[in-house]
């Protein structure tokens, strides 16, 4: 068993070394995700938000437009797992007296 | 937790420190929109402040600040705030979540309602943030126990 | 206008319902089942309206926040996501109408946070289905897993250890796809998938996207017990309440191998997928060892509901073999046994709950062929269900294998084809055991058969009636089988 | 080849990372150390996402009215960073449950090592 | 009159008779008058259909999609028509004699008993109408199970284990059927059955042939009997006798030979068996299984054991008559279906009217009884003559056309083994015989007198229907003229 | 963000994870964690994620800190690995 964890760790370094060798350079402003238009010629989120988030939302911190507005429902999710989190502690360390 | 600690400089120290915390948590919130910061950290920085008077006082003391009872409900509004924010918009035509629809008195323009929509979630959740937090604690400082 | 926001209603009324139960629950505890029915069936109404309604439309996109999709977020609603919605919610209402007595018979005072937590299970798994954002599904993903460890965790002795558990695990998985997330965003620059599938073909062969797959698959297959990964399963479900069985089994991994029919299918396609590794049919390889392993090792259990646990290793095998299969027979067998099976395992775990709730155990060398008299309609249900996991025409089971048979032989995947025939036999080893004990007196037994019977002692009706609305839907499913296949192959993904 | 190196040093630091916190996970008999290590491999993959997100010569993503916006290259990309407050509450959250369900599970086994627990569970 | 729906009636009659059987289970009497009820009705049904069947006339009924362009489809042709005749005129025997058999052997459970064999009847009528191979599998997969409550009906250890092995075969049967009713769909594009095959024409390697018609014959063979899967035959013995009669005589097996024909003739058809030459594997087994079976048999001392291994052997007569592939050939195999089916039903029916009325199981018991029961071992003379191929009785038709069609197809090997396998039935019924008139029976024999008569009027009218037939083979329902009509469809490309 | 001081912390980083691992006293080792956490959020300011730096420090090294401490409190602080 344990050989077999090492051997899973091995597995999991050696992977992620063989697929870091294809991700672009790092910080490098000619990456996929830092241009303005995308290869099928779609919008690219990130540079539209800094383009744009200003003009939108009269905020200058770009992260509060993101995290607010353009993937509201996301941070809204990123809630309910907090408020989740409260239910379950209160599910499984409360128990309430018998009627 | 325990009922009381018998450290009257501890607790003096956290007594000290927690109102400047809180306040901090509060512009944390209300500042996120120029500077880092929002919700979360701010909420976080709310909880962290009652958190320590708990920590410090002890069970009694940290009653009189937000009783155990009350977090569970605050929490509800917190969520209850983000989803009305997006029910509301929904309900005067707009998607889920979409600020140009809210209602806010006076006239607006589109951005200006997006940044207010933006404040009022934000608000939501530090609410929630910090009610939840503090729930956590309490729940497992009281470990596995009848209410 | 009920038309435009039907992903949002059916998904967030979940969230409005688990809000809520606390507020009413406080006020009265018997008012939270109730009112998590309701929420369900609501959503369950919705679905259905919802999928009815999407036959003669285009796929509904919900923009959340009204940003057009590579800027927002967006709900697809789509015939594939429509569908597996309605499984979903359909499935877990009846089971939460199940779920009553069993509530006040196995944690009476928890009840309150029980249902608010199961209503964030069911958004969680809302979410995962309609959600067409990458990073957002691993946000609902979340919301569910932990819902779910929740629920695994009220139960018997052992089962905060087991949740624990699978904590661990679940979320070292959960936070590995969101590593594959992370390489797919560098290399493409986006999160949406229909945004990124027509992206993907231009960086065939890069290392960066086949890493990322790798990881996505072993981070959702965690979730849905794929072979390797399948470690948490029994533990969780045997030492769960019984009710939180009966919601969890049948819909928390079938919404996982939906995820990977989607990322498998619909985002990276299958030319891809096979590009550089054969991923597809190392994925259909793993599942081929999951179904034999489950299949062997229920037979070796005692405990019922572990028995059903494992056997719920080797039914996702069959989804996910359909998957790699990659072809119309295949999907459709997939998506089929999706339905098939989740009917399947809540009727069988409402089952294991009744027994447990009347005789307070479900251990097989324990029953007698006195249950047949006690619990007729039970019993009845569970021989339904049981053939049908066999796979036996005309009930639902044997159909989704029908398909998957046909997959295998266009695929001319020979291999497959002698597990899913050789499972089947050991999925009748299993279940027959179980008729044997019910339905036949023991031969060692001395007792005359008519002191050994006992009267008619069957569940109460609020019990009763779901267990048997599974076993005659199961019947319904088989016959009427081609209609549903109609549908699903109105959504066989493009390219095969 | 430089180059190279320097843009990828800080990906193969981050899986040294990664691979403790598997470690951890894997390895480590003690619930307590096990949590850690999945936070330790949480913030990894936080860690990894905050440094694609960065790019040379870029200020950090909040307006400044010297810097025009219209040229995109001034500024980080805010995505990654929002997306990683999201997973580091989330992360916060799941260490939440983790706690109640070790506590819960301390309170029954008076053990938290993980094969003690499996030996009571037998 | 519209015959549309007397296919679908003919199946539901006997399953909508279940309700009513599980309804009135504490009063035995309406009990088995619905079943017999239910018997007739059936059987008027199934004539409804013959005339048309004489004609060379399908009657053929979609009652719903089951898979896409695959109908659940019921299809009344003469082959089909045939089987339904002998399965469902004998049904009525059997009921009859079931009365008098567990009123009189005091079994446990009857209800059960009766509803399942009804619902056997029904999967056994759906058999022989399935207008297409899904079909077949469907209606081959409900017998299976239905079957299995009958075989376990004793519920002591024995049956137990004669159950699972039961299940164990005739599942995995079921599966291999079912990988070859998709081979077939894959290979072809359609799941119909055609007289004279689908596989025609077709340009497909020959080991995937092999494979496929291996599957096939895995899937059918196991019902059927073929030699080395026949062991759960002997093993399910262990049922109650009216049972055994329905499994060798009538349901079980006869739905495995009838599968075998139907895959020869309708599935394959003659050219392609042929032209890869399966018929030549079907052969060796089918003469393997005649007479390894025919020993076999010598060796049984339990009757109903040995007659179980009789079994084996004639059905390996018919697979035989499958595997010649000449119209001759063909006409008598199916002939010998109905000829096996009223003599071993004979036998059968004795051999429960001894179990019942004097308790005994074994050959070596049997001195002498013929004083107690004339009737009853006046009718196994004649069952087993018939079975030996003695001339004015059925069994010489079919082996007469059976010796005639491989004469044809110019083989001498199988005429051989039918006057091997002969001379050995005649071998391993005669001790029986002779025991029973000629051997002094003990003392105890005295107090005991012939079967009731709902026992013996139905071996006494299968028996005279084992001589009439095999007098006058196109009496009443046209045996000999639907058998021809078959094969000519099979080897004339249809009618 | 400069490389320099990144590789500075990440070695930083590497040390303290192995040290919360490896600690044969659980307090020490959330400690360490802590530690982790804060190097954590340094890394990220410099890497120009301020908010995420800053979320780090608040969540990560305050509010997780606290959550394990009072977990140790409710269980125990002795281990085997």
């Amino acid at each position: 068993m344990k050989y077999a964890k090492i051997l899973i760790l091995a597995a999991f370094a050696g992977l992620m070394i063989y697929g870091s060798m294809g991700l672009p350079d790092r910080a490098d402003p000619d990456n996929r995700m830092h241009q303005e238009r995308s290869i099928t010629d779609t919008v690219v989120a990130g540079s539209y938000f800094i383009r744009e988030a200003y003009n939108d939302a009269n905020t200058p911190n770009m992260v509060t437009v993101v995290l607010g507005d353009y993937r509201s429902i996301d941070t809204f999710g990123e809630q309910v797992v907090v408020f989740a989190a409260g239910l379950i502690c209160l599910l499984i360390l409360r128990k309430f007296r018998p009627v | 937790m325990r009922e009381q600690f018998e450290s009257p400089i501890v607790l003096l120290g956290a007594r000290l420190l927690s109102p400047y915390i809180m306040l901090f948590g509060i512009y944390v919130i209300f500042h996120g929109h120029y500077s880092p910061g929002g919700g979360f950290q701010g909420g976080a920085l709310l909880a962290s402040s009652i958190i320590l008077i708990r920590i410090s006082g002890g069970r009694i003391i940290s009653r009189l600040q937000i009783r155990e009872f009350f977090t569970t409900p605050l929490a509800a509004i917190g969520v209850i705030v983000y989803f009305l924010a997006g029910f509301v918009a929904v309900l005067y035509g707009g998607y889920f979540l979409d600020y140009e629809a809210l209602p806010f008195p006076g006239d607006l323009s589109p951005a200006e309602l997006r940044y207010y929509g933006i404040l009022v979630i934000e608000i939501g959740i530090g609410i929630a943030v910090m009610a939840i937090l503090v729930m956590i604690y309490d729940h497992m400082a009281r470990g596995e126990d009848y209410v | 206008m009920i038309e435009t926001h039907l992903p949002a209603i059916i998904s967030l009324n979940f969230l409005a319902f688990s809000v809520l139960i606390p507020l009413f629950g406080i006020w009265k505890r018997e008012l939270c089942q109730p009112l998590a029915s309701l929420g369900a069936g609501i959503s369950a109404v919705f679905s259905v309206y919802g999928f009815i309604y999407y036959l003669n439309e285009i796929p509904l996109r919900y923009l959340f926040g009204g940003w057009e999709p590579p800027v927002g977020i967006e709900f697809v609603y789509d015939g594939l996501s429509a569908f597996v919605i309605v499984v979903i919610n359909v499935i877990a209402f009846i089971v939460l109408i199940h779920s009553r007595q069993l509530a006040v018979n196995e944690f009476p005072n928890k009840q309150m946070a029980y249902y608010s937590v199961a209503m964030l299970l069911m958004l969680g798994f809302n979410g995962m289905v309609l959600t067409g954002d990458l990073f957002n599904l691993f946000v609902f993903l979340e919301i569910a897993s932990l819902s779910m460890y929740a629920l695994i965790a009220i139960g018997d002795r052992a089962a905060p250890f087991s949740a624990f558990r699978y904590l661990i695990i679940g979320t070292a998985g959960g936070t590995l796809y969101l590593l594959g997330v992370g390489f797919l965003y560098t290399v493409t620059g986006t999160l949406n998938i229909i945004d990124m599938a027509p992206m993907l073909p231009e960086f065939a062969g890069n290392t960066a996207v086949i890493t990322a797959v790798i990881l996505m698959i072993v981070g959702i297959g965690t979730k849905a017990a794929l072979f390797p990964m399948h470690g948490w399963l029994p533990d969780s479900y045997t030492y769960a309440a019984s009710s939180s069985s009966a919601l969890i089994a049948p819909i928390g991994t079938k919404v996982a191998a939906y995820v990977l029919i989607r990322v498998m299918l619909y985002l990276f396609g299958i030319e891809l997928l096979d590009l550089v590794v054969p991923i597809s049919y190392t994925v259909g390889v793993l599942a081929c060892i999951g179904i034999l392993y489950g299949s062997i090792m229920a037979i070796a259990q005692n405990e019922l509901k572990r028995m059903l646990a494992y056997s719920s290793i080797s039914q996702i095998g069959y989804i996910i073999m359909g998957i790699s299969l990659a072809n119309p027979f295949g999907f459709i067998g997939a998506l089929l046994h999706i339905l098939n099976h989740a009917v399947m395992k809540a009727c069988l775990f409402m089952v294991a709950a009744n027994l447990r709730h009347k005789e307070g155990h479900s251990d097989i060398s324990l029953f007698e062929h006195s249950y047949r008299r006690k619990y007729p309609w039970t019993m009845f249900s569970f021989s339904v269900a049981a053939i049908s996991m066999v796979g036996l025409p005309p009930l639902a089971g044997f159909f989704s294998k029908w398909y998957l048979v046909l997959g295998t032989v266009e695929a001319d995947n020979w291999l497959f084809l002698a597990v899913i025939l050789i499972s089947s036999l050991l999925n009748a080893v299993y279940f027959f055991r179980v008729l044997e004990k019910v339905y036949m007196k023991n031969p060692d037994d001395e007792v005359p058969v008519q002191d050994h019977v006992g009267e008619n002692n069957e569940v109460q009706p609020s019990m009763l009636y779901p267990t048997m609305v599974f076993a005659v839907g199961l019947i319904l499913i088989g016959i009427f089988n081609v209609a549903i296949v109609a549908m699903i192959m109105n959504m066989i993904p493009s390219g095969f | 080849m430089f180059d190279f190196i320097l843009g990828h040093y800080a990906y193969w630091l981050t899986i040294i990372l990664l691979c403790i916190g598997l470690y951890g996970i894997m390895f480590k008999k003690n619930l307590v150390k096990k949590t850690i290590g999945l936070t330790i491999l949480q913030i990894s993959v936080v860690l990894f996402w905050v440094s694609i997100g960065s790019k040379w010569d870029a200020t950090v993503p909040v307006r400044d009215p010297g810097i025009p916006t219209a040229e995109v290259a001034n500024y980080l990309n805010p995505l990654p960073h929002t997306l990683m407050l999201t997973a580091i509450v989330v992360g916060v959250a799941t260490l939440g449950v983790a706690f109640a369900l070790l506590v819960a599970t301390y309170n029954r086994y008076k053990t938290l090592d993980e094969e003690e627990i499996l030996e009571q569970i037998q | 009159m519209e015959l549309t729906y007397v296919p679908l009636f003919a199946v539901l009659v006997s399953l909508v008779a279940v309700v009513p059987i599980l309804l009135s289970s504490h009063r035995p009497n309406l009990r088995e008058f619905w079943t017999i009820l239910a018997a007739v009705i059936k059987f008027g049904l199934v004539l409804m259909l013959l005339p048309s069947a004489v004609r060379g006339e399908t009657v053929v009924l979609d009652i719903i999609e089951i898979a896409p362009n695959v109908p659940l489809q019921l299809a009344a042709d003469p082959f089909g028509v045939f089987f339904a005749v002998i399965a469902s005129g004998l049904w009525i025997f059997t009921s009859f004699y079931s009365i008098g058999y567990m009123r009189g052997a005091g079994e446990k459970k009857q209800t059960r008993y009766f509803a399942s064999f009804a619902v056997c009847l029904s999967s056994t009528i759906g058999i022989a109408f399935s207008g297409n191979l899904l079909t077949f599998v469907i209606f081959y997969e409900i017998l299976t199970l239905a079957t299995y409550p009958l075989v376990i009906h004793k519920e002591n250890k024995e049956a137990i284990a004669g159950g699972r092995e039961y299940l164990a075969y005739t599942l995995t049967a079921g599966l291999m059927l079912v990988a070859a009713a998709a081979m077939t769909y894959y290979l072809t594009g359609t799941m119909d059955f055609r007289p004279g095959g689908v596989y025609g024409g077709l340009d497909i390697s020959a080991p995937m042939m092999l494979a496929v018609f291996m599957l096939f014959l895995g899937g059918v063979g196991v019902k059927a009997g073929i030699m080395p899967i026949h062991s759960w035959l002997p093993t399910a013995m262990v049922a109650p006798t009216p049972v055994s009669a329905l499994l060798h005589a009538v349901a079980v097996v006869k739905s495995g030979v009838f599968g075998i024909i139907r895959v020869v003739g309708y599935v394959f058809g003659s050219d392609a068996m042929a032209d890869y030459s399966l018929n030549d594997i079907l052969m060796v087994i089918a003469g393997i299984t005649i007479i390894c079976a025919s020993l076999l048999a010598f060796r049984q001392d339990n009757l109903k054991r040995r007659l179980a291994y009789s079994t084996v052997g004639h059905l390996s007569y018919i697979v035989l008559g499958a595997a010649l592939i000449t119209p001759l050939g063909m006409t008598g195999g199916i002939m010998h279906i109905a000829a096996h089916a009223t003599m071993k039903i004979t036998l059968f029916f004795c051999a429960g009217a001894i179990y019942v009325n004097l308790h005994k199981e074994n050959i070596s018991d049997l001195n002498g009884i013929a004083k107690v029961m004339p009737w009853t071992m006046g009718a196994f003379v004649i069952g087993s003559m018939g079975l030996a191929g003695i001339p004015p009785l059925n069994g010489f038709v079919s082996k007469w056309y059976l010796a005639i069609g491989s004469l044809e197809g110019g083989m001498l090997v199988p005429v051989l083994i039918l006057v091997i396998s002969g001379l050995l039935n005649v071998g391993y019924f005669f001790p029986i015989i002779w025991r029973a008139y000629f051997k002094k029976g003990g003392p105890e024999l005295e107090k005991y007198g012939e079967a009731s008569p709902f026992m013996v009027v139905p071996i006494m009218v299968t028996a005279i229907l084992s001589i009439v037939f095999g007098l006058f083979p196109d009496l009443f329902f046209h045996f000999f003229e639907l058998a021809s009509a078959i094969s000519n469809a099979i080897f004339n490309g249809g009618t | 963000m400069i490389w320099e001081v990144e590789l500075v912390l990440f070695l930083f980083l590497i040390l303290t994870a192995i040290v919360a691992l490896e600690a044969k006293d659980l307090l020490i080792a959330v400690v360490t964690l802590t530690i982790f956490s804060f190097t954590m959020a340094l890394m990220f300011t410099a890497m120009g994620g301020i908010d995420v730096g800053f979320t780090e420090a608040v969540i990560g090294a305050g509010v997780t800190g606290i959550l394990f401490i009072v977990a140790l409190y409710q269980t125990t602080i002795k281990t085997n690995d």
